[in-house]
C-alpha cells in the first residue's frame, strides 16, 4: 500500500474499531461503580487471611501469585532476548570505534552535575530500596522499588559516565543474578507445594499484621522479584549504554 | 451517561493503533505501541475504581473505609514493568535493523515481500 | 474529585494524541515523558499509588533512557 | 495427583533459569541433558494428567490453595481436562524433539537459546492448562515474548531481527485486544476464573458481551494466524531457527485456536449460545478466507520455509472452520488434526532444516536437482506432503473426517469441498518443490525474478554425526504421523471434545467443588467416507503438483501463466513486508470481526 492509502484505510478502520469498542463500553457499569465480588472479597479477606494491610501485595504475591511468576519470566525472556540481539551484534559488526561523542559529552559534565548525580544516585537507591522492601505494609513492592532502584544505573551513566557504570553496575555480572531471582520465585512455589500441598501456598507463620517480619511467604517472594527487577533493568540500561560507547571517550573518562 | 469517561481509554487505544499504522520510523512506531498498551492500564484501573474509595492499603486492619479493587491494580502493576521490557526488546530490534540497513522507515524495509 | 479526574482524563487523552502525532522520535520522546507524567497523575487520582510509582519509574526514566540511547546510536550511521 | 500440574511448568522454568545462570560455565552436554530431561518430565507429567482426567474427570490444582469460597474464586486454578492435558503433552513432546534436534545446534551459544526455548514451552503448557482468563493472557504474553526473542536469535542475520520485529508488533497488538476484552468482561462479572465468568454471565448477551468476545477472540486469532491477522507468520517462520519453526507451526498457532475454542465453550457459550448461528457464520467465514489465502500463497512460494509457513496458515484456517462449526464432533476433529498436522509439519520443517544446513539455502530453484543426493529426504518430504493433503493413514485424515462430519451436520456441504481443495493445494505445494529439487522438473524460474542470496547457515555443515542427529527426530516425527492414523482416537476425541464443551459440568466441578465426571465412551466414528475423501485429497495433491511441474508442456501454457501471474499480483501485494501495513490490516480485521459479530448476534 502507498502511505496515503494506508493512512486512509487505517483512519477508517480505526474509527470503525472505535465504534465497535464503544458499543461494548456503553454497557459498562457507570464509572465509579464497581460491582465485582472479586476485589471486594479480597479487600475483606486479605487483612484477615494474610494479616496484610496492602491488599494489592496480597493479590500479587499470593492470591494471583502465578500471574506474577509469569510476568517475572516475561521480564527474564525479554532481557535475555535484548542482550542476545545487542551483544551478539556488537561482537559481530561494530568493533570499530565510532567517530564522535555520545549521549554524555564528557566536556560539559561539570563538577556540579557530578555532585547532583551522586546525590541523586544515593536518594534513588535509598528510596527504591525503601519502596521495595515494605510492600506488605505500605504501597510499594519488588516491582515498583526494583524499577526505581535500578534507575541508579541510568543516573551513574548520565551523571558520571560510562566507566563508572561498568565499574559500579557491571551488567554482565548481574545477568546470573537475574536468573537466580526468577528461579527463586519458582523454587518458593515448589517448596510450598511440598510443604503445604499447593503451589505458592503460604506455609510460614504469618506474624502480626504491620510488622516487618510478617505475612509468611510474601516477603520472600517479594525479595526474589526485587532482585530480578533490579538486575533485569540494570542489564537493560547497561546494554543500551554499551550501544553509545565510543572508545575515544573511554580513554579520557575521569573516575568520580 | 456515566460511561462517557470510558471514551478516553478507547480513544487512546485507537489513536495509538493509527499512529503505528501510519508510522515512518520504527522508534516512533514502538512508542505508539507503548501508548496503545497504556490504554489498557487506564481502562482496567477505571473499571476497578469506586467513587469515594481509597487505595486498598489499610493502615489498620479493621478499617471500614471502602477501597478500590486491588485485583486490577495488581494486574496493572506487573504489566507496566513487563511492557517496559518488551519496549526495550523492540528498541533493540529496531537498533539492529538500523545498523544493517541504515534506515528505520518501515516503507523501506521490504525484504520480506512475498 | 470528579472534576480533577475529568481534567486528568481529558488531559491524558490529549497528550496521548499529540505524542502519537508528533512523527519525529527526537521530539516525540519528550512528549512521551510528559505523557508518562500525566499518566502518573491519572493513576494517582484513580487511587492506584502502587501503579503510579511503577509508571513513574518506567515511563519517565527507563523507556526514555532506552529510546534516547537508541536515537543517539542512530545519529552515528549504520554499522560496519 | 494434581501436584503434577504446577510442576509441569515449574520444572521447565527452573531448568531455564539454571541454563541461563550456568550457561557460561557448565559443559554444554550437561545443559543439553538437563533441558531434554526437563522437557521429557513436563511431557510425561501432562500425559499422566490427561490420562487421569480421562479416567477420573478433570484434575484441578488451586494455586496458593485458595479454593472458591461461597462460589467466589480468590485464586487461580489449573483445570486439566483430557483435551488441555493432551495438547500440553503434545507441546512438551515437540519441545523435546526440538531439543533433541538442536542438541548440537548452537555450539557457540551460551545457553540463551535453550533457556528461552524452555520458557516458551512452559508458557505453552501453562496456557493450555490454566482455567483462569487473565492467567491465560499472562501465559499468552510469556509465550509471545520468548518467541520474539527466539525469532531474533540468529541476529547476525538482519532479516531475522526484521521478522522478529513484525512478529512482536503484530502479536503485542493482538495481546492488547485480548486484555481489553478481558477487562470489560471483568467489569461485568467481577471474575477472572473462566467457570465463574460463565456462571455470572448466565444466558444473556448484550453488546458488551459480544464485544468482549470479539476482542478476545480477535486477539487470539492473531496468534492463530487467521487472515487478515496472519502476515507476521510467514516472516517469523522464514527467519526463525528451524527447531523453533517446529514449535511455531506445530503447536503455537494451534494454541491460538485452542484459546478461541476455550473462550467460546468455557466462558461465552451460555451467553452467546442463542446466537450460535451468527458466531458460527463469522468464524467459518474467517476460517475459509484463511484456508484459501494460505493455500494459494503456499503454492506460489519458492522459499521452502515460507512455503511451509503459508501452508500452516491454510491448515489453521481449516481448523478454525472446525472450531467455528461449534459442534463437539468437529471440535474433536480439530484436536485430532492438531496432533496429526503438528507431527507432519514438524517433520517437514526439520527436513527443511537439513536442507538449509547442507546447502545454505532453502530456495527451491537454487536446489534444483540437488536433492538427488539425499533420496531419503526427498521421500520424507513427499510423504509429509501427502500427509498435509490428508491422505490416509496420516493422522490428519481422521481429523478432517470429523470436521467434514460437523460440516455436513451443519448443512455446509460446500465447506467440505473447500477444505479438501485447500489441503490438497498445500500438499501440492510441497510436492511441487520436491519434484523440482529432486528431479529438476518444472519450468525454469523467471529470469527477471530476483534470486535470493545465500542464507546464513544455522550451524556448521552437517556431516556424519550431526546429520544423523538431525535425521533421527525428522524421521521419528513422520513415522509418528503415519502411526497416529492407526491409533483409534476418533471416538475418544469426540467424547473429550464433548467434555471440553460442557460448560455446566465445568462450573459444577471447578466452582462448586462437585465430583469430577470421568470421560464417557464416545460415539462410534465410521472412517469409510473419510478414507475415500483422504484418497481424493492425495490424488488431487499429486494432480495439482503435476500441473505446476508439467503445465508448460500444454498448448495453453502462455495464457495460463499470464492469467495466474496477473491474479497472484493481488495476494502478493497484500504480503508487502511492511509492518505498518500489517498493523493496518489487523485494525481493519478486528473492526470487521467485531462489527460482523455485533450485527449477526443482534
Amino acid at each position: 500500500m502507498s502511505p496515503r492509502a494506508r493512512g486512509v484505510l487505517a483512519a477508517i478502520s480505526g474509527l470503525a474499531l472505535l465504534l465497535v469498542v464503544l458499543a461494548g463500553f456503553a454497557k459498562l457499569p457507570d464509572f465509579g461503580v464497581y460491582l465485582g465480588p472479586y476485589g471486594t472479597l479480597v479487600d475483606e479477606l486479605a487483612p484477615i487471611q494474610r494479616k496484610i494491610p496492602n491488599a494489592i501485595t496480597a493479590v500479587n504475591f499470593d492470591y494471583r501469585g502465578l500471574d506474577t511468576m509469569g510476568e517475572e519470566f516475561i521480564l527474564f525472556a525479554a532481557v535475555a532476548g535484548l542482550t542476545l540481539v545487542l551483544r551478539k551484534d556488537r561482537r559481530d559488526t561494530t568493533d570499530a570505534p565510532l567517530p564522535s561523542a555520545g549521549l554524555r559529552g564528557r566536556a560539559d559534565r561539570s563538577d556540579a552535575i557530578r555532585a547532583f548525580g551522586l546525590a541523586g544516585i544515593a536518594v534513588t537507591i535509598a528510596f527504591g530500596v525503601y519502596v521495595a522492601i515494605h510492600p506488605h505494609l505500605t504501597p510499594g513492592g519488588g516491582f515498583q522499588g526494583g524499577t526505581i532502584t535500578s534507575g541508579f544505573a541510568a543516573l551513574i551513566f548520565l551523571a558520571l559516565g560510562y566507566r563508572p557504570l561498568k565499574r559500579y553496575a557491571p551488567h554482565q555480572r548481574t545477568e546470573p543474578i537475574e536468573a537466580i531471582g526468577a528461579a527463586g520465585y519458582v523454587l518458593v512455589g515448589v517448596a510450598t507445594l511440598a510443604a503445604a500441598g499447593a503451589f505458592l501456598a503460604n506455609c510460614l507463620p504469618l506474624g502480626a499484621s504491620g510488622e516487618f517480619f510478617s505475612t509468611g511467604t510474601i516477603p520472600v517472594i517479594n525479595l526474589c522479584v526485587a532482585v530480578e527487577v533490579v538486575a533485569g533493568f540494570v542489564v537493560v540500561f547497561g546494554e543500551f549504554a554499551d550501544e553509545t560507547r565510543f572508545e575515544v571517550d573511554d580513554e579520557a573518562e575521569v573516575e568520580p | 451517561m456515566s460511561w462517557l469517561p470510558y471514551i478516553v481509554p478507547a480513544w487512546i487505544f485507537v489513536i495509538g493503533l493509527y499512529g503505528m499504522a501510519t508510522s515512518r520510523h520504527l522508534v516512533h512506531l514502538i512508542l505508539c505501541l507503548s501508548v496503545t498498551q497504556s490504554a489498557t492500564y487506564v481502562l482496567i484501573l477505571m473499571i476497578g475504581y469506586r467513587t469515594g474509595a481509597t487505595a486498598p492499603v489499610f493502615s489498620d486492619v479493621l478499617s471500614t473505609v471502602r477501597a478500590t479493587d486491588p485485583v486490577v491494580q495488581a494486574v496493572t502493576l506487573t504489566d507496566i514493568v513487563v511492557g517496559a521490557t518488551v519496549t526495550a526488546l523492540l528498541l533493540a530490534f529496531a537498533l539492529r535493523i538500523y545498523k544493517t540497513y541504515g534506515t528505520v522507515d518501515p516503507q523501506d524495509l521490504r525484504t520480506m515481500q512475498g | 474529585m470528579a472534576v480533577v479526574q475529568g481534567v486528568a482524563l481529558v488531559l491524558v487523552a490529549v497528550v496521548a494524541t499529540v505524542a502519537v502525532l508528533v512523527r519525529d522520535p527526537k521530539r516525540q520522546i519528550f512528549l512521551y515523558m510528559i505523557y508518562g507524567l500525566v499518566m502518573t497523575i491519572v493513576l494517582v487520582v484513580l487511587q492506584a499509588p502502587d501503579v503510579a510509582l511503577s509508571e513513574l519509574a518506567v515511563g519517565s526514566v527507563a523507556i526514555p533512557f532506552a529510546v534516547l540511547a537508541t536515537l543517539v546510536r542512530m545519529e552515528h550511521g549504520k554499522g560496519k | 495427583m494434581s501436584e503434577l500440574a504446577p510442576l509441569a511448568i515449574a520444572v521447565p522454568l527452573i531448568a531455564s533459569a539454571a541454563t541461563a545462570a550456568l550457561g557460561a560455565f557448565a559443559p554444554r552436554s550437561l545443559l543439553a541433558a538437563l533441558n531434554v530431561a526437563a522437557s521429557a518430565f513436563a511431557t510425561a507429567a501432562c500425559a499422566v494428567l490427561a490420562r487421569d482426567a480421562a479416567l477420573h474427570g478433570s484434575v484441578i490444582h488451586w494455586f496458593g490453595g485458595w479454593r472458591p469460597a461461597h462460589g467466589v474464586s480468590l485464586g487461580i486454578a489449573f483445570v486439566v481436562d483430557p483435551v488441555s492435558g493432551a495438547l500440553a503433552a503434545f507441546a512438551g513432546l515437540l519441545t523435546t524433539a526440538a531439543f533433541a534436534y538442536a542438541w548440537t545446534y548452537y555450539e557457540k551459544d551460551d545457553g540463551a537459546f535453550a533457556a528461552l526455548l524452555q520458557v516458551f514451552s512452559a508458557a505453552l503448557i501453562g496456557f493450555f492448562l490454566t482455567g483462569d482468563l487473565f492467567n491465560m493472557f499472562v501465559f499468552f504474553e510469556l509465550m509471545s515474548v520468548s518467541a520474539y526473542a527466539l525469532t531474533g536469535f540468529r541476529s547476525e542475520d538482519s532479516s531475522a531481527v526484521q521478522g522478529a520485529l513484525s512478529f512482536a508488533v503484530v502479536n503485542s497488538t493482538g495481546a492488547f485486544l485480548v486484555l481489553t476484552g478481558v477487562a470489560i468482561v471483568y467489569a461485568r462479572t467481577g471474575a477472572l476464573l473462566m467457570a465463574q465468568i460463565a456462571h455470572s454471565l448466565g444466558g444473556a448477551a448484550d453488546p458488551l458481551v459480544v464485544v468482549a468476545f470479539a476482542l478476545i477472540v480477535a486477539g487470539f486469532l492473531v496468534k492463530a494466524s487467521a487472515a487478515p491477522f496472519h502476515f507476521w507468520l510467514s516472516e517469523a517462520h522464514a527467519v526463525a531457527p528451524t527447531p523453533l519453526c517446529v514449535l511455531f507451526s506445530g503447536i503455537m498457532v494451534q494454541a491460538g485456536l485452542y484459546a478461541v475454542a476455550r473462550t467460546y465453550w468455557s466462558v461465552f457459550s451460555g451467553a452467546l449460545g442463542p446466537h450460535g448461528d451468527g458466531v458460527r457464520d463469522v468464524l467459518v467465514a474467517f476460517g475459509v478466507l484463511t484456508a484459501i489465502v494460505g493455500a494459494v500463497m503456499s503454492y506460489a512460494q519458492r522459499h521452502v520455509k515460507r512455503l511451509l509457513a503459508f501452508s500452516t496458515v491454510s491448515h489453521s484456517g481449516l481448523m478454525l472452520c472446525g472450531i467455528g462449526l461449534l459442534d463437539p464432533r468437529a471440535l474433536g476433529g480439530v484436536f485430532v488434526y492438531v496432533l496429526g498436522h503438528g507431527l507432519v509439519k514438524g517433520g517437514l520443517f526439520m527436513g527443511s532444516g537439513i536442507l538449509l544446513n547442507r546447502y545454505q539455502t532453502v530456495d527451491v530453484e537454487a536446489l534444483r536437482g540437488k536433492l538427488r543426493e539425499l533420496p531419503w529426504l526427498a521421500v520424507v518430504l513427499a510423504l509429509g506432503a501427502l500427509g498435509l493433503a490428508g491422505l490416509p493413514p496420516f493422522g490428519t485424515f481422521v481429523g478432517a473426517t470429523l470436521i467434514d462430519d460437523g460440516a455436513s451436520r451443519a448443512h455446509l456441504g460446500w465447506l467440505t469441498v473447500i477444505l479438501l481443495l485447500t489441503a490438497a493445494l498445500t500438499g501440492a505445494a510441497v510436492l511441487n518443490a520436491v519434484g523440482r529439487m529432486t528431479f529438476g522438473w518444472g519450468p525454469p524460474p523467471d529470469p527477471r525474478a530476483v534470486t535470493p542470496g545465500r542464507e546464513n547457515p544455522e550451524t556448521e555443515a552437517a556431516t556424519g554425526l550431526r546429520l544423523v542427529n538431525m535425521a533421527i527426530p525428522t524421521l521419528a516425527l513422520i513415522a509418528l504421523a503415519i502411526a497416529f492414523g492407526f491409533v483409534p482416537v476418533a471416538s475418544t476425541a469426540v467424547a473429550a471434545a464433548g467434555a471440553f464443551a460442557d460448560r455446566t459440568v465445568q462450573e459444577a466441578v471447578v466452582l462448586a467443588g462437585g465430583a469430577p465426571v470421568p470421560l464417557p465412551s464416545g460415539p462410534a466414528v465410521p472412517l469409510g467416507d473419510g478414507i475415500l475423501h483422504g484418497a481424493i485429497g492425495g490424488a488431487l495433491a499429486l494432480a495439482l503438483a503435476a500441473l505446476g511441474l508439467f503445465a508448460d508442456r500444454l498448448p495453453i501454457w502462455p495464457l495460463l501463466k499470464r492469467t495466474y501471474e496477473t491474479a497472484m499480483r493481488i495476494p502478493h501485494a497484500w504480503h508487502s513486508g511492511i509492518v505498518t501495513d500489517y498493523v493496518t490490516w489487523l485494525t481493519a480485521g478486528a473492526a470487521a470481526f467485531g462489527a460482523a459479530l455485533l450485527s449477526l448476534t443482534r
